[in-house]
């Protein structure tokens, strides 16, 4: 067997602070053979990352090191090289792609400096050879105007277009590997799988390797060959994608494979979790790292290190392997955990005790009324983008004339690219902003005729979750003054009382009460968001607005997350409008889903109808867009081209239809309205699908 | 326990260390030093009488500028008076200028900035203006208009010295509070339905800190060099006890001939300004949560 | 310390003494301050007066001894009355624009006096009006007697200028000036330098000069370095070849340095004196100020602060004037217990803090004086300070920019002051009553006593030297008796040069004479 | 971009005019009379103070003092020197030069010096060469300009005889002085890019151009040193505005020309026209300068070129 291009031998990282070394890599053990794709899986913080770096050995500007091991590129030993050497590999040999384009490039310089800085490093060309050259990739990687886009900075890009700019420079000098750290995490699921399919094409191109990283399934199933499922800083498991998706080896792997949500999985059943957290660094967990999580996990799994074995390149580091393939099914909820949070507590045990202050609850059984909550009519916000002397420059169409309804009880889904105008909507929609025109009806009264006090007292029915679970508390409270501040605001509590309706709070959302007087840096994002959770459901809202409130978590805490707030809903009869990107999860938590477009909304529909006939050629699109993890069902990503036009000057007629394949000259002119198709199915198009 | 994207900035990885740790590494003996020095200083100002047996006031022609030696450690002036007494004993009148007129035009500026940052809009454009028109009036002018006010005294350099301060410290504020006013948190406490006030005082303003901070604590030493500068010009305050930076302004002459009266209280001021910035950047550390604990 | 080995020391000396001076090279020369204007009669400052010696002549020479000499005026007569002084005037000499010297010009000159506010109107006196005789006759008539009137005349401030000049530049004949001196004028750089040179066809020299033609020098640039350590260091640097007021802690080093000469000039006119403000409440007590006056030691702080470089002052007169009271020297010693009973009998009384207190009020003293630091004189205010903390009494330092405001307000009870003048008369503008500082005076002690003011009348009249000095000793004494001043020190006029530079001379008042300077190759 | 230019030049306007302002109440309101001040005992008649006070217009109320001054100045006339006639316009204008160059010298050692010192300390972060540039930067900011002014004065111009102790012709007149005055703000930007620095050296984009290949000193000034400038740059422009009348001290232990000592003077001796005439121009020179920094940004910034 020929030497591959890449193998790793037990490979151990540690990084150096203060005196203090941490090794968040141990004992790292793969290959890559050539052309190959492999994809790096695991939770944030397992050590993907540092796994990717070390092998460039990136690692040694953040005073880490390579403790042992050895990492061979083509038979030669990288970890011994030095830097000097090293520098010539970089960039020529192995390239690497990083996860947010925007702060991957320096800002003060062009697209096409960095471009020809790299090629000039490596190859002996003239600068006009290298600006050729350049010009060359950023074709291929699908840029229009290539020689514009030369002259253009960073900030003037999209986050796709930099994407593709960024895979330019990486190819730039013909690599053998190409290192993919979480290549579109932040782009939008149509860019993301254009960004996808330019890979997959290149590498079919070029005949590199790319080693993949990614936390998401299901882009892992669409384009590895074979998968690396790393946890806590540890390999578990190794296999072809297809043979670790049908049988995984590894408890973790399974448990992986089963919170995530996909269309088909059963909307009414709770999702799946891995109960717990990811252990930090600083204190991984004694023998097999996932003991603590694991529903199988013995003695020996406490004690002893496994290591990874198995037939056939599928590989598993688990003292149980044989017993997990025997049992059809892991359990349900795993026992116990090792962990400081409190084992689940029941939700509806601990407001059941805090029930006596309030007197209206409207439970499960109320969700068939289906009254009206809230009454959206011509809901329009405009940002205008001011000039000098207060002169408007432009006017930002973030929200055009959007009309729906949401019912008591439900989930209100939104979905949509980036800058659809979901947020807006949201916010507009709670008030925190004022509409530009339209109206927002509250039970029957109108939020946008209210003035500020009467609307600070109509927040207490209409509370907020946050996108950013670190952002979104004050890093100088504790989380009791964090999760009670509402009490202050709206209810003057004497300070026992709301510590003992905080505690309860802390153990409603599965936090321990215990924990009132620790600081946010103190958690983590799961725990973090469960934090404003607590906070936004404190004063027993009718209404929560959720806004990304999961996408910046991992997907086995994002399970936990929804199922949480699922289980509120079902307790306190919240009624939620559920703003995500992750369409699954979407589908998963919402009764209906709105899809809006460049401050339209497109389509309405219950859910199941909506995935299962979407009558918008962008909702389709949408749908096509979604990677799908499973490795059988391997499609051509068949998703929208080109990227959403700029709200401040919208495409007249439909604004989808610089992008929508059925565009006809109707559709330029005429901007179609959103009407009934049946089924509570609404459509604003003019040929729906 | 918390999730890495990419790197994280260096230089907060490790002090989160250093604190954590808590071991005595360079960092720690800095700040013991810097805490010494302090502490000796802050004596000198209560209790001069401790640290010294010579008097600051005597005039002494038989021992006019002595170089150091066993019996004047750092020297003796051209009064014949003991170097090392005078920096003890104008040490009070050295940090009361130094803090008194950072506490001044500090809470002016921050006061300022905050307006400025946290109402926006015309009350911005107005203050801003304001801030940039005094920016333009020279510190020495501002210095006689308020000495011509009430008359030369400690208080009037302090005043003086705070005055020309005000707009930095308004500026560092305001963007500051821009920064922190759009931050997440601010919106949640705004979504439970907190009031502008509630926000402000709890939020925007505990978080906009820091920086004033920092810059307070090279603002301490600048202005006892601001005060030895108004005394090159002439429009210091001739007093029984000079504080360091008149020792300064006035030892100049004394350079060639005896190097030590001005030297030694320079070397005062700059002690006492590093001391300062190295705990100033402690007590920001150990006021952000994220470092105290954990 | 020791000589160049190459150039033996006697070799250089004999250069020096007994050879021709060598014409040709520049004089720079490092002044503390900078002149405010270059017109003469618009000014009052000594700096000033230091630079018109070298572009104006005078009518008249006053030498070191007190006497009058002739120089533009050949001769003169006094009338009987007093009243009318009659100058007959050089008939070859030329301005340095090429105006001719004459009576005309004379006349213009003291036309001019009237248009500006210096010292000269005041040196001058009662000038009523000129007239030209003829040609090079000209006559000045004087509203009455006023005896010092040939030692204004002396005066640089009262150098002749160009009438042509006068007339041509107005307003800012202060930039441009244009005398009958041995160089001409060519630049003021405003706080940097200003710029002389040699006028070549000079022929008017002082009588005193041992030089009778064109000055050997053709350059005189006289830098202005305010402060002491770039003056001085410029002087030992060599990158300036003299520089005035050497801080007297520079003085030994630069006297015992063979590449360095020290000169010290002692500025003739009235001593650093403290003047006791007679106006103020507590102070207008005769014993009050004499236990003051007993309890500073001048001895201390010229011993103190000026390493005895300076002489201590006995009178308000410097020695070189006439009518100086020589007498009063060593009249005063310290003695702190006399002075305390003094306060005692007055019933102040010292409290808790060691500060004397009568009807609940604390014995302080207003010690103004004016910023920057100039002759130490602020450091004079420290040491006073403290001598009179023993004492009890409480000193208010007021040491600012801005005297004028206290003054005027008389809001002081001690300030400190010196001028410069050569005759005695400069006591009337410090003690008539009539001459307060809101009234353009200097009369700091607020001394109200009709016999001063009838003495100082008398003494500017009187022509008889042997009785104006009678009188004016008269006035000392009684400044003395009554505690009005405390004199503190005489000014030495200190400067360092090169050794190269030979022939530097001073004038009774202390001012550098460039004319007869040369610079040894 | 030309609309923020237009902007910026009408609020800079606005500052100018009301420091103007600010500054003819203060002198007016500034105890001490100029007249008094004027003759200082030269023994004149109380009826020439009148005069003089006539005819230096300062018997008049202050409203018609304020109004004369301003329609004067509109017209271009910054009115006499009080002292010694002099025009003042013409006068600032000598001083301008030596003053802005002493300022623009001065600028260039606190940057080049700052610049320098952060780096290093940022790049060997912790070592003993960030220790000790650390140390040198907060020595400019402990110790007086005049400490420092004389000190190289000593040494570099008596004993070794390099530069000229004064004067302000040539460039050997600006190394000193410009050096002096150049430490004190050297202090504030070796903070300043070092902090920057670090935190550019955490940003992504750092790793990016060490994954190409990048020497790291195409790393550390190629890329990490211009996307540090930014701060540094907003700091000199603000010092300019106290550097111009901080000058005074400078100015005065170096004998240089300039309008810190025009100013110092004329403040002390009430010389109305003269300060507002230099604080007009400190004035100008301030807001040109900021205006100056913020369009340099662009420069270094492309974000904000294009953003406007
Ligand atoms: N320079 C460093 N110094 C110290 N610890 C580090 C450093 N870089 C990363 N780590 C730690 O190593 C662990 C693994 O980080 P890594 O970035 O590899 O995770 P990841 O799997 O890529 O996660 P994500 O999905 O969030 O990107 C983290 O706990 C992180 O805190
Ligand atoms: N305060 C504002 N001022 C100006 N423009 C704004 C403002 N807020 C949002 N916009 C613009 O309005 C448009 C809609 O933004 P919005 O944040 O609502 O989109 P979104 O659908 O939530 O996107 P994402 O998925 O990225 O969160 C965007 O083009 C955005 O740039
Ligand atoms: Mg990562
Ligand atoms: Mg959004």
């Amino acid at each position: 067997m020929a030497e591959p291009l890449l193998r790793v031998e037990g490979m151990t990282v540690e990084f150096e602070a203060s005196g203090q070394s941490l090794t968040p890599v141990t004992d790292i053990t793969f290959h890559m053979e050539r052309g190959e794709t492999v994809c790096l899986v695991g939770e944030s913080g397992s050590g993907k990352s540092v796994t990717s770096k070390a092998l460039m050995r990136l690692t040694d500007f953040a005073q880490g090191r390579i403790a042992s091991g050895s990492v061979k590129l083509d038979g030669q030993e990288l970890t011994t090289l030095p830097q000097s050497v090293l520098r010539a590999i970089r960039g020529k040999k192995i390239a690497m792609i990083f996860q947010e384009p925007m702060a991957a490039f320096d800002p003060v310089y062009t697209i096409g400096a960095q471009l020809t800085e790299t090629i000039l490093k490596h190859d002996k060309k003239t600068k006009q050879e290298a600006r050729a050259h350049a010009v060359d990739l950023l074709r291929r990687v699908g840029f229009p105007e290539p020689e514009l886009r030369l002259t253009q900075y960073p900030n003037e890009l999209s986050g796709g277009m930099l994407q593709r700019a960024m895979i330019a420079m990486a190819l730039a000098c013909g690599p053998e590997l190409l290192i993919a750290d979480e290549p579109t995490t932040a782009l939008d699921v149509t860019i993301q799988a254009q960004i996808l399919r330019l890979l997959s094409d290149l590498q079919t191109e070029y005949g590199m390797s790319i080693l993949l990283i990614t936390h998401d399934l299901g882009i892992a199933a669409e384009m590895a060959d074979r998968m690396i499922v790393m946890y806590a800083g540890r390999i578990v498991e190794v296999g072809t994608a297809d043979r670790l998706f049908a049988q995984p080896r590894h408890p973790y792997t399974a448990g992986l494979l089963r919170s995530i949500t996909t269309m088909d999985s059963d909307r009414n059943a709770p999702l799946y979790t891995i109960e717990g957290a990811p252990p930090s660094v600083s204190e991984f967990p004694s023998g097999c790292r996932f003991h603590p999580r694991c529903p199988l996990a013995t003695d020996l799994c406490r004690s002893e290190v496994p290591r990874l074995s198995g037939a056939d390149g599928h590989t598993a580091a688990c003292w149980h392997t044989d017993v997990l393939l025997q049992e059809a099914a892991l359990p349900a909820v795993p026992p116990g955990y090792a962990s400081e949070s409190p084992a689940a507590v029941s939700v509806s045990e601990v407001l059941a005790a805090a029930e006596h202050n309030e007197s209206t609850v409207t439970g499960s059984e109320d969700k068939g009324r289906a009254e009206v909550l809230i009454d959206v009519r011509g809901l329009t916000k405009h940002y205008a983008v001011k000039g000098s002397f207060g002169r408007t420059k432009a006017t930002i169409h973030a929200v055009d004339d959007v009309s729906f309804s949401i019912r008591e009880g439900e989930t209100f889904g939104l979905v949509g690219e980036s800058g659809s105008g979901k947020s807006t909507l949201g916010r507009v929609l709670i008030q925190l902003e004022r509409a530009t025109a339209g109206q927002v009806f509250f039970q029957g009264e109108e939020l946008t005729a209210m003035d500020d006090r009467r609307h600070r007292e109509a927040r207490r029915d209409m509370q907020m979750i946050f996108q950013d679970p670190y952002g979104s508390v004050n890093p100088r409270w504790t989380i009791g003054e964090t999760i009670g501040e509402p009490f202050d605001v709206h209810e003057r509590l004497s300070q026992p009382e709301k510590r003992r309706r905080v505690e309860e709070l802390l153990q409603a959302v599965g936090l321990n009460p215990r924990w009132y007087d620790r600081y946010p840096h103190e958690f983590s994002g799961g725990q973090r968001q469960r934090i404003g959770i607590a906070r936004a459901i404190a004063l027993r809202p009718r209404f929560v607005l959720a806004d990304e409130a999961v996408s910046a978590l991992d997907v086995s805490v994002q399970a936990q997350i929804v199922n949480l707030m699922q289980e509120l809903q079902q307790q306190l009869g919240l009624t939620y409008v559920f703003i995500a990107h992750g369409l699954n999860i979407v589908r998963h938590v919402s009764s209906r889903i709105g899809v809006m477009y460049l401050g339209n909304l497109v389509e309405v529909a219950p859910a199941e109808e909506l995935f299962r006939h979407p009558a918008h050629p962008y909702t389709a699109g949408l749908l096509a867009s979604i990677p799908v993890p499973d490795p059988s069902r391997k499609r051509e990503f068949g998703s929208i081209q080109g990227e959403i036009p700029s709200p401040a000057s919208p495409p007249s007629g439909c604004r989808f239809h610089t992008r929508c394949p059925a565009a006809t000259a109707r559709c330029r002119e005429e901007a179609p309205r959103l009407t009934d198709i049946g089924t509570g199915h609404s459509v604003a198009c003019h040929y729906p699908l | 326990m918390k999730a890495v994207t990419g790197f994280k900035p260096l230089w907060k990885a490790d002090r989160r260390q250093r604190v954590r740790i808590g071991q005595l590494g360079a960092a720690q003996l800095f700040l013991g030093a810097a805490g010494l020095i302090l502490a000796f200083i802050a004596l000198c100002a209560v209790a001069p009488q401790w640290v010294t047996s010579y008097s600051p006031t005597k005039i002494d022609p038989t021992s006019l500028m002595q170089p150091p030696g066993r019996l004047h450690w750092l020297g003796t002036d051209y009064f014949g008076r003991d170097v090392y007494t005078l920096i003890v004993y104008g040490a009070r009148d050295s940090l009361l200028l130094g803090l008194a007129s950072v506490l001044v035009g500090g809470v002016a500026g921050a006061a300022l900035g905050t307006l400025s940052g946290y109402i926006g809009g015309w009350v911005d454009a107005l203050v801003m203006r304001f801030i940039e028109v005094l920016m333009t009036i020279p510190g020495i002018l501002l210095a006689l208009a308020i000495a011509a006010a009430t008359g030369p005294s400690l208080t009037n350099v302090v005043l003086a010295i705070a005055a020309s301060a005000v707009p930095r410290y308004a500026r560092v504020m305001r963007s500051q509070i821009l920064s922190v006013k759009h931050r997440h948190f601010v919106l949640a406490s705004r979504s439970i339905g907190s009031t502008g006030l509630r926000i402000f005082f709890k939020h925007v303003l505990p978080n906009s800190f820091a920086p004033f901070l920092v810059m307070a604590t090279i603002g301490i030493g600048t202005s006892i060099l601001a005060g030895s500068g108004l005394s090159f010009l002439g429009l210091g305050v001739v007093k029984e006890i000079p504080d360091w930076g008149t020792v300064l302004a006035q030892g100049r002459g004394y350079l060639t001939v005896a190097w030590w009266i001005c030297t030694f209280p320079g070397l005062a001021i700059a002690l006492f300004v590093l001391a300062i910035n190295i705990i100033g950047d402690y007590i920001r550390d150990v006021l952000d949560p994220r470092n105290g604990k954990g | 310390s020791g000589g160049k080995a190459e150039l033996p020391a006697s070799t250089a000396k004999q250069a020096a003494a007994g050879a021709k001076p060598v014409p040709g090279g520049e004089l720079t020369y490092a002044l503390a301050t900078s002149p405010d204007t270059l017109d003469p009669a618009a000014s009052g400052f000594a700096v000033s007066h230091r630079v018109f010696r070298n572009i104006f002549d005078s009518l008249v020479f006053q030498q070191t001894d007190g006497t009058y000499q002739p120089w533009l005026a050949t001769s003169w007569t006094k009338s009987d009355d007093g009243k009318a002084y009659t100058f007959k005037l050089r008939q070859d000499v030329k301005f340095q624009d090429g105006t001719s010297f004459n009576a005309a010009a004379v006349k213009a000159n003291f036309d001019h006096l009237g248009k500006v506010s210096g010292q000269a109107r005041s040196l001058l006196g009662p000038v009523a009006s000129s007239e030209v005789v003829d040609e090079f006759t000209i006559r000045v008539n004087l509203s009455k007697k006023f005896e010092p009137f040939l030692s204004g005349l002396s005066s640089a401030f009262f150098g002749i200028s160009s009438p042509k000049a006068l007339q041509e530049f107005g307003d800012q004949y202060g930039k441009h000036p244009v005398g009958t001196g041995p160089f001409k004028f060519v630049k003021w750089t405003e706080n940097s330098e200003i710029v002389l040179e040699k006028s070549p066809d000079y022929n008017s020299p002082p009588p005193i000069a041992e030089n009778k033609g064109a000055s050997y020098l053709d350059k005189l640039t006289f830098k202005i370095v305010p402060e002491e350590a770039t003056r001085i260091g410029s002087v030992q640097s060599g990158q300036v070849l003299a520089g005035e007021t050497v801080p007297p802690q520079n003085i030994a080093s630069l006297k015992s340095d063979p590449k360095f000469k020290v000169h010290q000039a002692i500025t003739n006119g009235t001593a650093f004196s403290l003047y006791l403000n007679t106006r103020s409440e507590t102070w207008k007590d005769l014993k009050a100020r004499q236990a003051i006056q007993l309890a500073v030691d001048p001895d201390l702080i010229v011993k103190t602060l000026y390493l005895g470089a300076y002489p201590r002052a006995w009178a308000s007169l410097t020695p070189g004037v006439l009518g100086y009271n020589a007498s009063l020297e060593n009249k005063v010693k310290p003695d702190v217990a006399k002075a305390n009973q003094l306060l005692d009998e007055l019933g102040w009384k010292k409290g808790a803090d060691g500060i004397r207190e009568k009807d609940g009020k604390k014995l302080t003293l207003r010690y103004l004086e004016p910023s920057p630091n100039r002759e130490k004189r602020n450091d004079i205010a420290v040491i006073v300070q403290q001598q009179l903390k023993e004492l009890g009494v409480s000193v208010v330092l007021n040491i600012t920019k801005d005297t004028a405001t206290p003054l005027k307000q008389g809001d002081y009870d001690l300030f400190g002051n010196s001028q410069v003048k050569a005759d005695p008369d400069i006591l009337t503008n410090l003690f008539r009553s009539d001459r307060s500082y809101d009234k353009g005076g200097t009369n700091w002690s607020s001394l109200n006593d009709p016999q001063i003011d009838k003495l100082l009348d008398e003494g500017s009249a009187e022509s008889d030297p042997q009785k104006r000095k009678a009188i004016y000793e008269q006035i000392q004494q009684y400044l003395h008796d009554n505690a009005i001043i405390i004199p503190i020190y005489v000014f030495p006029y200190t400067v360092a040069q090169a050794s190269k530079v030979e022939g530097l001379k001073f004038d009774l008042l202390g001012y550098p004479l460039f004319y007869d300077v040369s610079i040894r190759k | 971009m030309t609309g923020t230019i237009s902007t910026r030049l009408l609020t800079s306007l606005l500052v100018v005019i009301g420091s103007s302002v600010l500054v003819f109440i203060i002198m007016y309101v500034l105890p001490g009379d100029p007249v008094l001040q004027m003759l200082d005992g030269n023994s004149t008649t109380p009826e020439a103070i009148a005069a003089l006070r006539h005819e230096l217009g300062l018997d008049r109320p202050f409203y018609q003092q304020f109004f004369d001054y301003f329609l004067n100045l509109l017209q271009g006339d910054f009115g006499h020197s009080r002292i010694n006639k002099d025009p003042v316009l013409p006068k600032i204008l000598e001083h301008v030069p030596a003053t802005l160059t002493l300022t623009l010298v001065s600028t260039f050692f606190s940057i080049v010096i700052g610049i320098g010192l952060g780096v290093l300390s940022a790049i060997h972060r912790n070592g003993v060469i960030d220790f000790i540039a650390r140390f040198v930067g907060l020595f400019g900011i402990s110790m007086p300009s005049f400490w420092t002014g004389i000190l190289l004065l000593l040494v570099f111009s008596i004993q070794l005889g390099w530069f000229p102790a004064m004067g302000s012709e040539g460039w050997e007149t600006l190394v000193l002085p410009g050096l002096a005055l150049g430490l004190v703000g050297a202090g504030f930007i070796v903070r300043l890019v070092r902090n920057t620095m670090l935190e550019v050296l955490g940003e992504p984009f750092i790793l990016t151009l060490r994954a190409k290949g990048l020497a790291e000193r195409a790393v550390m000034y190629g890329h990490a040193l211009r996307n540090s400038l930014i701060p540094a740059l907003t700091m000199v422009g603000l010092t300019i505005g106290e550097l111009l009348s901080g000058t005074v001290v400078i100015e005065t232990v170096f004998s240089r020309q300039g309008i810190g000592r025009i100013l110092a003077d004329a403040i002390m001796a009430k010389d109305m026209p003269v300060v507002q005439g230099v604080v007009f121009f400190s004035a100008m020179i301030y807001v040109g300068v900021n205006l100056l920094v913020d369009l340099s940004y662009t420069f270094v910034d492309p974000r904000i070129r294009r953003s406007q």
